[in-house]
């Protein structure tokens, strides 16, 4: 499972966040290492850096982690959660570009499959809206 | 008598949360109605460090408020403020000058623009930090000035339309709003005066 | 309210489902009717014609109804509930070729401002991927 | 001996919950590992409903059948599966002919494909059922024939790509599995076909 790149799901809410990881994990199983994080610092609607960085670390994988997030915020706290990471795995991090939940899936499909780093932001990218 | 900066990040905390409901009346207009309570939570885990925080020297106190508004804020404008104040640790020197100062927070704009992928007049709190770190600069700052300039940039969010954050959502009815987060940054700078004034 | 476009979200998870209508609320407020469905008709990942039906009824306006949805099967499955409504309502309501999340909080933020159906339904769509 | 729509319809349901964990197998190789549950689902509530479908003229009774696929199955076969059933009962008369089923089952794969927006080699059911809806009206069906080609029809989709439903996601990694949708319209084709042999 470790030689599949991981995949992080970060929401502003965690029922988004668990729904959709429910969903990626009936598509791939357990084959690709995957983990989820939603809500504020409080459990409100928001994201937090703190949990974005353990579910980057639940995920990790040397072949590197794909984030997927919602809206602006969700984004704007996972680049920095990337930037807190050590010098050795920012590099083996991406953002995707990507709706979070089809992004999530076909990302994970991809990473099942054996992609690359490359090769998984680059799918969940492709989505044309839906 | 030297700025002491105990009172300053007390003033700003205080006026921060004292604040955080029209800051969260601002944010639900056009936005997601939360920015008051993130900011309210981010300065409140901030005055919950504050004796860790006075215990260091300006620059090392500086990124260590940044970090903690990264780690509590929860919205966007964690890693935005974070930015500013890490950028402001990285910047100053232990005794800074005004010129110092200046130059400082014209850095932290800019990591503000590209942590946020945005610009100027994109109706954030960019529209207040940017005109107000120029004229830190421009050699006629005094604390009224200063006060009044970052006022009315908040004001002139009014009539934009928001191009970056949630508000962009909204597209032309984000007009007619002012920004939450230009509002929270004139708030911030502001009370700065009042406090740095009230030690001169 | 029922002078706003209505948004209905149909996920294959209703973790999912809720989240998002979670956060669509955060948004607007109740200015928008609204409703969600996820789940077949036993409760798994799926979705359920009958929930779908009645969820466009709750979220019924006489402007219309925008529905976001995630994957093949809930647009499949929403289609269906589309053509099983009286022929009044089938032309009052829409599937938005969207990404569930941020396009129901790109619609309903749409129609809180008062939007027809063809501009809530455009609002989502032009999301580029993200 | 003429066919009895009862035993068809125990036949076919017996034999799709009894492959049930083939197909969700199939559907687990380049999908969601749902499609045999769903059927399964889905004829276990026409069974339940079977009193009331056969009290039911033909035509009535299929689109009985295609309505409790439709509110049961919960995946994207359901309403394919029950657009199938609809549409032969919107088009078949109460007593059909060979030909009337030809044309019948034509019309239903024309509806499958406009309500999946899918076409034939897209790895999907519809590479089964519209290879024996031509075959239906050719003039040449007999029962071994329509089972032959029902099961070859299904194994020409592993080496398919599938361009519809979610095995799409897989890309190139779909070829090499057989498409789940096209084993189960295989399945209840066969049955049909064993039946309906077994009343001549
Ligand atoms: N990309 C960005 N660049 C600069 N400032 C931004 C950006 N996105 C949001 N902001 C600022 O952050 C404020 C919103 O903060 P807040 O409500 O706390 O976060 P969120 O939008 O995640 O709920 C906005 O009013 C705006 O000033
Ligand atoms: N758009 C489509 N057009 C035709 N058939 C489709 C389409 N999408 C899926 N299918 C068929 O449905 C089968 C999958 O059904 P099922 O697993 O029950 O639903 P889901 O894909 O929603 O989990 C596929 O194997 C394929 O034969
Ligand atoms: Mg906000
Ligand atoms: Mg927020
Ligand atoms: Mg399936
Ligand atoms: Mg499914």
């Amino acid at each position: 499972m470790k030689d599949k790149v991981g995949i992080v799901i970060v929401s502003h809410s965690i029922d988004v966040a668990r729904g959709t990881a429910d969903m990626v994990r009936q598509m791939v199983g357990d084959t690709v290492p995957l983990a989820y994080c939603g809500g504020n610092p409080e459990g409100g609607l928001g994201t937090d850096v703190a949990k974005i960085l353990k579910a980057i670390d639940e995920a990790w994988s040397d072949k590197g982690v794909a984030i997927l997030v919602d809206l602006g915020g969700a984004e704007t706290n996972s680049e920095m959660a990337v930037e807190l990471l050590d010098a050795g795995r920012q590099g083996k991090v991406v953002i995707c570009n990507a709706p979070i939940v089809e992004g999530a899936v076909m990302a994970a499909t991809e990473a099942s499959g054996g992609g690359s780093l490359e090769d998984v932001r680059r799918t969940a990218e492709e989505l044309s809206p839906q | 008598m030297k700025p002491d900066l105990g009172r300053l990040l007390e003033g700003v905390a205080a006026r921060i949360i004292a604040q955080a409901e029209e800051l969260t009346a601002l944010d639900s207009a056009i936005g997601d109605a939360d920015h008051g309570l993130n900011m309210k939570r981010g300065f409140e885990a901030v005055l919950a460090d504050k004796a860790n925080i006075l215990a260091k020297p300006l620059p090392e106190a500086l990124k260590a408020i940044g970090m903690t508004l990264v780690m509590k804020v929860g919205g966007a404008s964690g890693p935005l403020y974070g930015t500013l104040f890490l950028t402001l640790g990285k910047e100053l020197p232990e005794d800074p000058t005004l010129a110092d100062l200046a130059r400082a927070l014209t850095a932290a704009v800019e990591a503000i623009k590209a942590r946020g992928k945005a610009d100027f007049d994109n109706k954030t709190m960019l529209d207040v930090l940017g005109p107000v770190a120029r004229h830190l600069g421009d050699g006629t700052a005094t604390f009224a000035s200063v006060r009044a300039l970052a006022h009315q940039r908040a004001e002139a969010t009014v009539p934009m339309k928001a191009i970056k954050g949630r508000a962009s959502f909204l597209g032309e009815r984000s007009i007619g709003h002012m920004d939450p987060g230009a509002r929270s940054s004139e708030l911030m700078i502001t009370t700065l005066c009042d406090e740095l004034e009230a030690c001169a």
